[in-house]
């Protein structure tokens, strides 16, 4: 135990003179970037993609939501339309949401937080960006050729057989980026498995790595089943001769299963990395060990796990055995149980502990709260009876989007506030960013509360007219929508101010305990300038025993 | 902004209340639990705001009671809300015996309905108040959806098989229905009203409509494909005599068991050789290509009605397009099609 | 080196012992009248020749825990996604079925049509 | 993750700059395929699991009959192949972890060539598929009745049969992706061994190759059973 790599105090400011060499300026020019190793580097390059690509699904989304104001279809023809909503779900999905806490801070931080010098495999990290990048060229492609319009979902027999839109392009993105998210899960699993450094035990883990352990399982084994499914599409559309046409003998319900069997696993994929950035924000700003480590950190895996068995319910009007509904809702309901469990966790963290309001933390309050919603409607949809009524409408909608914005795109702002004086080494403006997080918070729940009450009604998705009765809470929701894209655009603003003028940020700002917090700001190329040696739990901030409430 | 607006749907037929008590069921946990989060949440935030960087507050590791505690009691209730939606979905998915059938058939992008009596609407359903009304859909190209957001059903048409759907209408009036389920281009625009109307009402509806009923246009068909040649008593035992054959168990070469309803006979009638009754060789041709998903239609709700000794006679030349009287005064010579066998005979075939 | 290498003997034992499973299933399958057993024992066959290729060839007679546990991941999620698929194929006729109880003689047999081969097998 | 060029037997040399030692690097390559193999299972577990469902709910023998149109001791002996070219692999990292050189070159190329000869075979009966109009698509099944004792197959069980073909060429398709991959990088490693003390210095790439070319075989146990062989 030569070195405690747990800083109990905030460090003050250094001074700006000294000059390190870290590893944004330890070589220059576009060839040290596009060439880099270092997962640092990586993790900025997916970051910078993945902003571009925010940006380009959320342009989809405002105009959707833009010809939903009126309900006459005057904006946009209805194959425009249905374009916009199903690029806009492609390239959140696949471009935005899966690689988004992953690949960016995961990527940065994993080798961080376990006191590696990078991950196990550099060059396979690498790969997977330009994998990832190969994928994006390929939506782009489906982008500038004319569109897809089948939906994210590619149900057949629409998509290998009737849509006449770019379907093979749009399908081989999706294909390849999946290639690019196994080879990252893979990465980080080998890392955590043998990179820790010494006296770094499983349960001295930060939650969020064990978020990531649990996140890669699922990269590595739902994804693959996305692939094949969409090599059968592919091969369905092109030679005409398939497994899922009722023409040919085949059938469609066979497609949902092995689509469902990865996309609702995939749901996973974007919200257990969000759940690990919450577990490191609440205590950070709480000053105060997380509430029930071990339950949170096995929360994580038990999501994983019955995550892959519960896709049927999205097929619970679809044909499918009654009886395989059945099942598939009872272990959809235990679901709930894990969810609860981090989210009590996390409120109890806050109980006699030092809260601070600081910009992450905001993002984190929204988080438990907007989870909260958007896990407790789920119930809705995993209960068979209100299921059938609001499949397929607005309230499904409504809910995924609890959990995928106000879940996952809540936890990533947060993150990246919280870590950005480490990737940048500075800081960010305090005032905008408060201001910021709370145009988000009012503008989400604007933009997605009203499409419940949508859906109750029964207002079916992906309709780019509707009857007149429906039209109020359509301009609330668009309404709201125009705030959300306000709340996105100041931090973009901002962040890249911040990179030049703002603030220099020491080590350790937020007085947060964590190895990624020992290392210098902008931490150096090799991460530390010694391995350190972990001999303590994590989250320790006080010196005193520690109680436990029986 | 317009005057339709309403906060909640209409309650129009014997599911919705028994779903909106579910849901307002769940409804209530979730504003609790929501409610419950943020008042912890905020109150645990204020009044342990920061106030001093230096303060480090005692350590609180966990507790296992409070950790049990959340998670057999959301587990509890998660638990009644599962029993209590799969045994309304059970329901859903259990038309009643004496249902009305309606024939539904999906495609882009217009719904195209039958009733038995051969009443065709397009985009448009009419039915009594106080019956039930159960749907036999399909699909002639993508996936659909059937969607009555007042009765709160919905199922999916799939291309190839039909799926049931009913429910049993308690409010006069008209309520939309919709394609629920990505269909293409104009899926927006494959909607359409239901009727409710009183039985009375619906009778003379009925009647004001009758075109020939769907069993009479299917015993056409029969003859005019030359089924007829075959499933007759005189045709030395070549086929099957279909009488009697809708609702009773099958049995197949080979030992298994079918039972003849309308996926069956569908079937058989498309790929004879699938499903092949004990004792019979295969050597029915294939009628791919050669009836629609209608002609299908007319021909299972003639083979639904067929009861012994009416298989039509084999030389008999199928009627002219006829006048109607002629044909109304046939039609009472053939079973009503919405006559179906009581359960105690599907049992006795067993 | 973890672990001692396997000799080539033993590499060699396991390889005739692989040629003599698949000689054997092949043998069963051609020749053999194993009617509704034919498809569990080609593929217990098939399971016992991984076992030998993987516990061998892959050396994971040697290997960690954790290899195995990985490998038993794999298999674990593809059990899950075929049995959970199935419970959809098996109980698709049930309900419209009057004999619920008794269904799976409705469902049961793997090769449906297996009666009907009476026509045209050349 | 490959050591770096150089040419000594320095252990420090072999490991690359962010992992501690060898042992550590060994274990994380090793580890990285195994789970890179079971992302595989999933891959092809998908579409078998298609299949199977796609059997157990089919209402004729269509399947059995597609089986049976294969030729179970072609396929026997093409196993028996890949088999044999799993042997030689074993072998290699044998002859790697035991430093023999000349040995690990003959058997790295030996099972080139085993691999090599099940694709030449797997050609062969894909092109006597072909020519018997086994392939799905619009003629497909054309010749069927042209063998055989004239019966004529019902238009839906050829429909069925068609499927079947459908998966075989698309299992076996992507099962000869695999070998393809493969049969490429044990190409390079064959290279380095013959150039260099490549596999010798450190048998680490041999073994986590061989991972991965024996679980190519391993798919293969599966694919021809479930292909060739039910046939009732």
């Amino acid at each position: 135990m030569t070195t405690v790599a747990v800083e109990p105090r905030p460090q003050p400011f250094e001074p700006r003179s000294i000059k390190r060499a870290d590893y944004l300026n330890i070589s220059y020019g576009v060839r040290s970037w596009l060439l880099t190793l270092d997962h640092k580097r990586i993790a900025i390059l997916y970051l910078i993609s993945i902003s571009i690509f925010f940006f380009v699904g959320g342009v989809f989304a405002a105009v959707v939501r833009l010809e939903l104001a009126t309900p006459k279809g005057d904006l946009l023809q209805s194959d425009t339309y249905n374009k916009m909503f199903t690029l806009h779900g492609v390239v959140m999905l696949f471009f935005f949401l899966i690689p988004a806490i992953p690949a960016t801070l995961g990527n940065f931080l994993v080798p961080l937080m376990i006191g590696a010098k990078d991950l196990a495999f550099p060059r396979l990290n690498l790969m997977s960006w330009y994998v990832f990048m190969i994928a994006g060229m390929f939506g782009i492609y489906t982008m500038l050729a004319g569109g897809v319009d089948t939906g994210w979902t590619f149900y057949t027999p629409l998509s290998p057989k009737y849509a006449n839109s770019q379907v093979m392009t749009a399908a081989l993105a999706a294909l390849i980026a999946g290639f690019s998210s196994i080879l990252t899960g893979l990465n980080f699993m080998v890392t955590i498995h043998k990179m820790r450094a010494p006296g770094l035990t499983w349960f001295r883990l930060p939650l969020f790595v064990w978020s990531q352990y649990a996140t890669s399982l699922i990269q590595i084994l739902g994804t693959p089943v996305l692939a094949v499914t969409i090599l059968l599409v592919a091969a369905e559309r092109m030679l005409h001769i398939g497994i899922f046409d009722p023409a040919l003998g085949g059938d469609p319900v066979l497609f949902q299963h092995l689509f469902w069997f990865y996309s609702h696993p995939a749901v996973y994929i974007m919200i257990l990395p969000a759940m690990g950035v919450i577990s490191e924000l609440v205590t950070t700003f709480a000053k105060k060990v997380i509430f029930g480590y071990s339950f949170i950190a096995f929360s994580s895996v038990a999501i994983a796990v019955l995550g892959f068995l519960v896709w049927g319910h999205h097929m619970f009007v679809s044909s499918q055995s009654p009886y395989a509904g059945l099942i598939f809702s009872f272990l959809s309901m235990l679901v709930a149980i894990p969810s609860a469990i981090k989210v009590f966790n996390w409120t109890a963290t806050l109980w006699r502990g030092s809260v601070s309001w600081d910009t992450p933390m905001l993002y984190a309050f929204g988080f438990i709260g907007l989870f909260t919603i958007g896990g407790l409607t789920g119930l809705f949809l995993a209960c068979l009876a209100t299921d059938v009524h609001l499949t397929h409408t607005y309230f499904v909608v409504a809910h995924f989007h609890y959990i995928m914005v106000g879940g996952a795109i809540m936890a990533y702002l947060g993150g990246l506030h919280y870590w950005w004086p480490k990737i940048t080494g500075r800081m960010y403006p305090e005032f905008w960013a408060k201001f910021a997080a709370i145009i988000i918070f009012v503008g989400f729940n604007l933009t997605f509360f009203p499409q419940f009450v949508l859906g109750y009604q029964g207002m079916p998705r992906r309709y780019h007219e509707y009857p007149a009765e429906f039209q109020v809470l359509n301009v609330m929701s668009t309404a709201g929508a125009s705030i959300l894209a306000v709340g996105y655009i100041i931090p973009a603003v901002y962040f890249i101010w911040s990179m030049k003028y703002a603030k220099v940020a020491g080590r350790n700002p937020w007085g947060a305990t964590g190895l990624e917090w020992s290392t210098t700001s902008p931490p150096p190329a090799d991460n530390f300038e010694k391995t350190p040696i972990v001999s303590l739990p994590p989250y320790i901030y006080s010196k005193e025993e520690a109680t436990v409430v029986p | 902004m317009n005057a339709d607006f309403r906060l909640l749907p209409q309650q129009a037929s014997t599911m919705a209340p028994r779903v909106d008590a579910l849901f307002w069921f769940i409804t209530a946990i979730c504003i609790f639990f929501t409610i419950l989060v943020a008042v912890l949440l905020l109150t645990f935030a204020i009044r342990y705001r920061r106030k001093t960087e230096d303060y480090f507050p005692k350590p609180v590791v966990g507790s296992k009671v409070l950790e049990a505690a959340w998670s057999i009691g959301p587990l509890a209730l998660v638990m009644v809300i599962f029993f209590w939606g799969a045994s309304i979905y059970f329901d859903m998915m259990r038309p009643p015996e004496d249902a009305l059938e309606v024939y539904v058939t999906g495609k882009q992008w217009m719904w195209h309905l039958q009733h038995s009596g051969g009443q065709r609407e397009i985009n448009q359903l009419h039915i009594p108040l106080g019956k039930p009304v159960k749907l036999i859909m399909t699909s002639e190209d993508v996936l659909h959806d059937f969607y009555i957001p007042a009765f709160r059903v919905k199922m999916d048409t799939v291309p190839g098989k039909y799926t049931t759907l009913w429910f049993q209408a308690t409010k006069l009036g008209t309520f939309d229905f919709y394609c629920a389920l990505y269909c293409g281009t104009e899926h927006a625009r494959m909607i359409g009203t239901v009727t409710v109307m009183k039985p009375r009402e619906y009778e003379q509806w009925l009647t004001e409509r009758a075109d020939r009923s769907l069993a009479l246009q299917g015993r056409q068909l029969f003859q005019k494909l030359q089924c007829v040649t075959c499933h007759h008593p005189e045709a030395n035992n070549r086929a099957p005599i279909l009488e009697n054959l809708y609702g009773r168990m099958v049995e197949l070469e080979g030992g298994r068991n079918v039972l003849a309803d309308e996926s069956y006979l569908r079937e058989s009638i498309l790929y004879p050789a699938a499903k092949v009754r004990a004792g019979w060789r295969p050597i029915m041709p294939s009628y791919v290509g050669q009836v629609d998903e209608n002609d299908l239609v007319r021909l299972i709700a003639f083979l639904k009605g067929l009861k012994t000794g009416q298989t039509p006679a084999r030389v008999e030349d199928f009627p002219a397009p006829a006048v109607n009287e002629k044909e109304a005064a046939k039609d009472k010579e053939l079973p009503k099609p919405n006559e179906q066998p009581k359960a105690t005979d599907k049992a006795k075939d067993k | 080196m973890a672990h001692k290498p396997i000799s080539p003997v033993t590499y060699g034992f396991i390889y005739v012992l692989l040629l003599l499973l698949t000689a054997l299933t092949v043998y069963l399958a051609t020749q053999g009248h194993l009617g509704v057993w034919e498809i569990p024992v080609a593929l217990g066959i098939a399971t016992a020749k991984t076992v030998l290729v993987g516990l061998y060839f892959m050396h994971l007679i040697h290997s960690n825990r954790l290899t195995i546990l990985i490998v038993l991941a794999g298999v674990l999620f593809l059990v899950i996604m075929v049995m959970l698929t199935l419970t959809d194929y098996w109980t698709r006729s049930w309900l419209t079925s009057p004999q619920v109880s008794g269904a799976p003689s409705i469902t049961q047999p793997l090769r449906a049509g297996h009666g009907s081969s009476g026509d045209g097998r050349s | 993750m490959s050591p770096s060029a150089t040419h000594t037997h320095d252990e420090h040399a072999l490991v690359a700059h962010h992992f501690e030692n060898l042992e550590q690097q060994r274990g994380a390559n090793l580890l990285g395929m195994w789970l890179f193999l079971s992302s595989e299972v999933l891959f092809f577990g998908g579409i078998f699991t298609a299949y199977a469902m796609m059997r157990f709910s089919s209402t004729n023998n269509g399947f059995a009959l597609g089986s049976s149109q294969l030729n179970a001791v072609v396929g026997g002996i093409n196993t028996a192949v890949l088999l044999t070219s799993s042997l030689t692999m074993a072998l290699a990292v044998w002859a790697a972890q035991t430093k023999h050189r000349r040995l690990l070159q003959l058997f790295l190329s030996l099972t080139l060539a085993f691999g090599l000869a099940f694709l030449v075979f797997k050609g062969f009966e894909w092109y006597h598929e072909y020519e018997v109009s086994l392939v799905p698509g619009p003629t497909f099944g054309s010749k069927l009745a042209e063998k055989g004792d004239g019966t004529v197959i019902p238009a839906e069980t050829v429909k069925t049969m068609q499927m079947f073909f459908v998966f075989y060429f698309s299992i076996t398709g992507l099962h000869a992706l695999h070998m393809v991959v493969g049969l490429a990088v044990l190409a390079v490693q064959l290279v380095l061994c013959l150039q260099s003390d490549f596999g010798v210095r450190d048998y680490g790439p041999i073994e986590v190759f061989g991972l991965y070319w024996h679980f190519v075989d391993v798919v293969w146990i599966y694919v021809f059973p479930l292909l060739y062989l039910m046939r009732a």
